[in-house]
């Protein structure tokens, strides 16, 4: 790996979210200036002046597809590189706009917002669409969520990439990180923490200081949604409570395995 | 190779050994042939056992363990074959003939060929379950004179998954070893030897075989070994006497990460190499 | 049909944008914003959702000002359900919203609109000139990150400030180092502003606008108030938004427009020191009076230096606000018992007046109404991209679309903010 | 065994004594629970806990530690520093289950990482109390005699002061006037009623013995299994708290600003999803219930089978920590009552 073959080109491209992710990479002070001499960054509109790249070898894809122009976009950036990250809770799971989708709300919200005499046709910057993470639409190679992904969960795996190594995946809830920083668990005394069902990556920073984890990082891989809404029943949180919480960042991959729960 | 790890300050202690030679066995499987950089280790390198593995070792990749593929007796050189399956294999691959690599080992308990002596062998392999095996009928064809009669059947999907094809159809035409090659298909219609699934070679050794004063060695895909214990038990094989290797996860390779286990043993130091009794004993070994 | 510019994709802002004029025989037919990002309704979405959870999703309709959305979030539920929190909650939050304006400021003027002014694409194409000024860009912002980090949980979207107070609050050890920092880096920033200040800012598109920002109180300078002042003399409580605000859709956007009295205005730091900048103390009343003329008023190109002064500003208030927090003792997150009620709160983000007006019903959701600056600046952008790209067009100006972008770029746009929506039925 | 008296009024000159000989941690109370901190200030002491969140083996296998080290001119091992750590207030199972670590990791092949930890540790033990979550009558290690520097006892105007090695003898020696060997009957009976009283504290008890037996005959049922696989949330807290869990996973980590690497191992637990996953994605324990059977097996089983004890030495952690309830005590007792059930019935 010390060998220095060609700089590799990092796109970083920006769909619907907050650019939270992006912009946690411009908050990455300490190592700013080797990100973008260790690499070429490309697209990267947050930081720099448009640059064109018929290809990337590395697209980091921040933002769910909420419209028509933004789903070819996307296409097109899938075609044009060789490894696609989808970058935060909302490219990997669709974010907290995907709220609630499946049981049709986008029309209901969109009705709610621009008023019934707008249509999603009229707007020519691109036909809105219900929000869907990446993983619906395209291949994606790896999955940094957060909600924005943190430098500790990022780095790792973006080091090893611009290397051209693949990353490995070793899945584990909030849990352990809530663990390996000491904490006592909330869930004990009754405060209504959803850590076991989501992604580790965020350092248990919400029960680190003393507040319920609320799910930012998105579904943890082996997230057994039964038991934890028997858990949290058994604290005292009801049904309809205990679903929205486990909904508010679970993007796609929740509302589907709440689903099959829930039948 | 330092084969007693415990006498090490750092059982961890890894070494720079070369890439010398390399070639593609398969689509997706390699040969490598390594030297170690340090003389003074390079002076080591036959100092293991059929049967061993190493952990491979790539900084920014991390390790992974591999099979000893060579033999002992031909110590100037370790062989390996590799399949491209993930992280640590997609960074191998990319290195070419001079580059280096970190080995540690040997590890594991590997095939005890001194109490074999004078006995009867039978070695059973399924695709990548050659690598393992491959170092053991190099040992024997070395020591040939020590063994009794000994017969190697080997199987692959087709003629091109055939893992060291080349090394085993010239065995077989050396006749040191009663080689038996099979595929279970061949599309290419260019296969002269038997076609069907592994066990459907028994046949060919079927009364030829001491039961009684004979091993095997088995290593292949998790499916195979069930059918071929079950010939070897109707061949009366005595269960101590029935060898496989076995794969698991490792991270240490010397007993210490955890991932290993099966039920109190660890792969690493109590296997890779388990008999058909820690088979019965242990529920999920297989 | 006509000739166009068309600016792509705008750099160096939050989010993705574009701008588009329609030029036919040399006149300027059309100029349009447009805001790619697709809607995320997330004024929709939040009702029904916990007063909590509210805080949680709204303060994700924008990173760069999750703090503003945050503050704002919480402080019109405690109004609307009549919370009250001490003293050292209020100033905590007041020192977490400085850290915003530092590291949000910072950003904008060394790293997004710096370049332009030495024609770089981005802060880091300035290393092989002006290592020294990035740097310090570096380090200015890194401060104002960890502060957050410090107060939030971590830079961006933390949960730490709740209704009620804080998660864990932080020890009088950690806000010492800060405050001991902000004095090292006041002199730093001071300079900086000279340099800033010398730039040559071209005159191409000045034009006279409306200004608007918050009224804080006891007249002091600062980044909240309950009523909002107009360049025009009026004053409005902010439970009157709607009068200043009157949003409505556009085709090219998703994000909605605002217009008062049916003209743009113009908010952010230009509207605040035009506004209230003679409230300002200390080195970054200095700098203000030194550099402060008449041209601020009809040029947005100003904005960059007016942002400057108020990091400046925001460094000086912190080691004095430090020694007032650590006299006072700590406190729990207060319980909240009234579950009903209505309530509009504003602050200042940093790129202008951010309202959110709430009805909570047994601790619910009801109706949610977000004002984001950008909203209510892009008509704005609009006229002044129109008025400039006439007299380029005139001049024959090789750099028109720079100009152009620089003109957008200096209202940092934060076009993350077009998540905003509000019910709103066109006529 | 050499044994002193200590008397309480002494007690703080004695910590101060270890303050001096090293970086002194010992448990600490947070909001709701202990733990083994560094104490700089002697007052944040208790010693009237039951256990603390991790035990010992944060000390010799940190959560997260760096064990190479590699950049262009070669490879390096990070072998900790000479130091003294000193801790403070380990409780008996605390002590055992440092010697099912030291079995683990200094047998044939010595971990040099755990080894220098290890080496730089004194253990101060402490007399306890028990809860109803321990369980250390059940598993043996309710005492402990070896395996400790220095242990203590707690009684009503002193300690007793257990040395249990050379390095334990060294301090006391250090402060011999601190110190007194004049035990007399008084002392002796006022330390049998503490026993006494001790060991009629605890409450709860398991039949671990029956274990091993019990789980090798039940290991196809998995009914009996699933009952706590459906409910186990794959957190991989119970693993994590307890203290003889040593499982570890190894990390490469590419450093940005340098072209460096380093090579971290962390905790792991064999209760997450990809802990037997090897090649090709090909997974040896695909569902929660299988990797639980690995887990009671290797702890109420194998190691019994091994060692001739169990991996567990009746902390509690897990019955105090798992939040669904699923720990040595439940599993133990349901196993057990479903045979007792079947007993009952056919009155065998
Ligand atoms: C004793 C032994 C001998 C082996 N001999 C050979 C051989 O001769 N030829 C060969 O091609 N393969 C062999 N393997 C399998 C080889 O170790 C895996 O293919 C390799 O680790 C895969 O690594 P990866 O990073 O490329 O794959 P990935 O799928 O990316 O690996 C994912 C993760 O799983 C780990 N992993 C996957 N499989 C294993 C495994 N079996 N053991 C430990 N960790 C694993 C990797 O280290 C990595 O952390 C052997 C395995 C064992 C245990
Ligand atoms: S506090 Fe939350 S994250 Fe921590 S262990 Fe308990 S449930 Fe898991
Ligand atoms: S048994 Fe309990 S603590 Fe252990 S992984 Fe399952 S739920 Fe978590
Ligand atoms: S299994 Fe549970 S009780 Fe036993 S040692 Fe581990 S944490 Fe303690």
């Amino acid at each position: 790996m010390w060998t220095s073959e060609h700089k590799p080109v990092v796109g970083v491209f920006g769909f619907s979210g907050c650019a939270g992710d992006q912009l946690r990479l411009v908050h990455m002070e300490d190592e700013l200036v080797t990100l973008f001499t260790t690499a070429e960054i490309k697209f990267f509109h947050m930081a720099q002046s448009h640059q064109e790249v018929d290809h990337v070898d590395i697209a980091l894809v921040e933002g769910s597809i909420n419209t028509k122009k933004q789903l070819e976009e996307l296409k097109e950036i899938r075609e044009k590189s060789t490894f696609l990250v989808a970058l935060g809770t909302c490219a990997c799971f669709g974010g907290i706009q995907y709220l609630n989708e499946k049981d049709k709300a986008f029309e209901e919200r969109f009705k709610h917002v621009y008023g019934s005499n707008i249509k999603k046709e009229d707007f020519t910057v691109g036909e809105a669409i219900p929000p869907q993470p990446l993983c619906n639409f395209v291949k994606v190679d790896a999955m940094v969520p957060g909600c924005p992904i943190e430098k500790d969960n990022l780095l790792p795996i973006y080091t090893k990439l611009i290397k051209g190594i693949k990353p490995q995946k070793y899945p584990a809830p909030v849990c352990v990180e809530c663990k390996l920083e000491g904490n006592d668990c909330l869930l004990l005394h009754g405060i209504p923490c959803i850590g076991p069902v989501v992604s580790a990556g965020c350092g248990a920073i919400c029960p680190s200081h003393n507040l319920p984890c609320v799910g930012c990082w998105g579904p943890y891989e082996a997230a057994n949604y039964k038991s934890m809404l028997d858990k949290l029943e058994e604290i005292g949180v009801d049904k309809e409570t205990a679903l929205r919480k486990l909904k508010l960042f679970g993007g796609s991959k929740a509302e589907e395995e709440l689903e099959k729960v829930i039948k | 190779m330092i084969s007693d790890r415990s006498k090490l300050e750092n059982p961890y202690e890894d070494h720079l050994a070369t890439i010398i030679d390399y070639r593609d066995l398969t689509s997706d499987t390699r040969y490598y042939k390594l030297k170690f950089v340090d003389p003074e280790i390079q002076k080591h390198t036959g100092d293991y056992r059929p049967g061993q593995f190493a952990m491979f070792s790539i900084p920014g990749v991390g390790e992974a363990p591999f099979s000893i593929s060579s033999t002992p007796t031909r110590p100037a050189f370790l062989e390996f074959g590799i399949r491209k399956v993930g992280s640590f294999t997609d960074a191998l691959f990319k290195k070419k003939e001079g580059d280096t690599v970190y080995i540690r080992g040997p590890y594991g308990n590997g095939f005890d060929m001194e109490r074999m002596e004078g006995k009867d062998i039978v070695i059973v392999s399924g695709g990548l379950g050659a690598v393992p095996l491959r170092s053991v009928l190099l040992y024997l064809e070395d020591k040939r004179e020590l063994y009794n009669n000994v017969f190697f059947l080997n199987g692959a999907r087709t003629p091109d998954d055939m893992l060291f094809k080349e090394d085993f159809l010239a065995m077989h035409a050396r006749e040191i070893i009663e080689t038996h090659l099979t595929v279970d298909k061949d599309p290419t219609g260019e296969w002269n030897h038997n076609v069907g699934v592994v066990t459907t070679l028994f046949e060919k050794i079927n009364g030829r075989v001491d039961n009684d004063n004979a091993y095997a060695l088995i290593c292949g895909p998790p499916v195979m070994y069930k059918f071929v214990i079950k010939e070897l038990l109707e061949m009366d094989f005595s269960k101590k006497n029935i060898l496989m290797t076995l794969e698991r996860r490792m991270k240490c390779g010397q007993g210490h990460c955890g991932h290993c286990a099966i039920h109190g043993v660890y792969t690493c130091l109590d296997g890779p190499v388990f008999n058909f009794w820690d088979y019965e004993r242990m529920v999920e070994l297989i | 049909m006509s000739k166009g510019i068309n600016v792509k994709v705008l750099s160096r802002v939050e989010g993705d944008g574009g701008i588009k004029v329609y030029v036919k025989n040399n006149k300027v037919e059309q100029v349009l914003v447009d805001i790619f990002e697709g809607p995320r309704m997330i004024e929709a979405l939040v009702r029904g959702k916990t007063f909590q959870e509210n805080v949680s999703l709204v303060s994700r309709i924008c990173a760069i000002c999750t703090v503003s959305h945050r503050y704002a979030s919480i402080k019109a539920i405690e109004k609307a359900l009549k919370v009250e929190v001490p003293e050292k909650i209020q100033l905590l939050r007041k020192l977490l919203h400085l850290a915003e304006y530092i590291e949000s400021h910072i950003l904008h003027v060394y790293f997004l609109a710096l370049p332009d002014f030495f024609r770089k694409p981005s802060a880091i194409a300035l290393l092989p000139t002006h290592k020294e000024t990035v740097v310090e860009a570096i380090t200015l912002k890194k401060y104002g990150t960890e502060l957050m980090k410090l107060l939030m949980g971590r830079k961006i979207h933390g949960e730490n400030p709740q209704v009620g107070g804080f998660g864990r609050l932080p020890t009088n050890k950690e806000l010492d180092e800060f405050a001991e920092k902000a004095k090292e880096y006041i002199p730093q920033l001071a300079a900086f502003i000279d340099v800033l200040a010398s730039l040559e800012i071209p005159d191409y598109c000045e034009r006279e606008t409306t200004f608007m920002c918050c009224n804080p109180p006891n007249n002091e300078f600062g980044f909240e108030g309950d009523s909002i002042l107009i360049s025009t003399g009026e004053e409005y409580p902010v439970e009157e938004y709607k009068k200043l605000t009157n949003e409505r859709v556009v085709p090219h956007s998703y994000a909605k427009r605002s217009r008062y009295n049916d003209k743009p205005f113009t908010v952010g730091a230009l509207a605040r020191l035009i506004l209230i900048g003679d409230r300002l103390t200390g080195l970054a009343k200095e700098k203000f009076e030194k550099y402060y003329t008449e041209k601020w008023k009809v040029n947005p190109l100003y904005n960059n230096l007016a942002q400057a002064i108020e990091a400046l500003w925001s460094f000086e208030q912190i080691p004095e606000l430090v020694e007032k927090i650590k006299a006072l003792p700590d406190s729990e997150i207060v319980e909240v018992k009234n579950l009903n009620g209505k309530a509009t709160a504003a602050v200042e983000a940093p790129r202008g007046i951010l309202y959110h007006s709430y009805e909570i019903k047994d601790g619910k959701m009801v109706n949610v109404d977000i004002i984001t600056p950008t909203a209510q600046f892009l008509d704005d952008v609009e006229e002044y991209i129109r008025v400039a790209a006439e007299k380029l067009i005139a001049e024959k100006n090789e750099e028109t679309e720079l100009h152009l972008e620089m003109i957008a770029r200096a209202y940092d746009p934060c076009i993350s903010c077009s998540c905003h929506m509000v019910k709103l039925i066109e006529k | 065994m050499k044994t002193y008296k200590l008397m309480k009024e002494d007690f703080p000159q004695f910590l101060s004594l270890l303050q001096e000989k090293g970086n002194l941690y010992g448990p600490v109370k947070s909001k709701n629970h202990y733990s083994f901190e560094k104490i700089d200030d002697l007052s944040k002491l208790t010693f009237n806990y039951t256990r603390t969140l991790m035990g010992l083996k944060k000390f010799v296998t940190p959560p997260r530690y760096k064990v190479k080290h590699f950049d262009k001119s070669g490879s390096e091992d990070i072998i900790p520093e000479n130091e003294t750590n000193i801790v403070i207030g380990a409780h008996p199972c605390d002590i055992h289950a440092m010697k099912i670590l030291d079995k683990l990791f200094l047998g044939q092949i010595k971990d040099p990482y755990y080894k220098k930890r290890r080496e730089n540790l004194v253990i101060v033990g402490h007399s306890c109390m028990p809860d109803e979550n321990c369980l250390c009558t059940s598993t043996g290690t309710d005492m402990v005699s070896d395996g400790f520097d220095l242990f203590l006892t707690e009684l009503q105007d002193f300690y007793l002061v257990w040395v249990g090695s050379s390095k334990g003898l060294f301090i006391i020696m250090s402060s011999e006037d601190l110190f007194s060997e004049k035990i007399d009957m008084c002392d002796i009976a006022e330390y049998t009623t503490w026993q006494e009283n001790r060991q009629n504290s605890f409450k709860t008890t398991i039949p671990f013995h029956l274990m091993p037996d019990i789980i090798h005959l039940i290991y196809e049922k998995d009914e009996l299994w699933n009952q706590f696989g459906e409910k186990c949330l794959s957190c991989g807290t119970c693993s994590l708290v307890c203290p003889t869990c040593n499982c570890f996973n190894v990390e490469d980590k590419i450093l940005i600003n340098a072209d460096e690497v380093v090579r971290e191992r962390m905790l792991d637990s064999c209760t997450l999803p990809y802990y037997s996953v090897v090649a090709g994605d090909h997974d040896f324990r695909p569902d929660r219930t299988k990797r639980l059977k690995l887990y009671y097996t290797h702890k109420l089983k194998e190691y019994i089978g091994k060692w001739g004890q169990p991996a567990c030495v009746g902390c509690g952690r897990c019955v105090t920590y798992c939040p669904v309830g699923i720990n040595v005590k439940t599993v133990s007792n349901a196993f057990y009552e479903a045979i007792q059930c079947v007993r009952e019935v056919k009155k065998i």
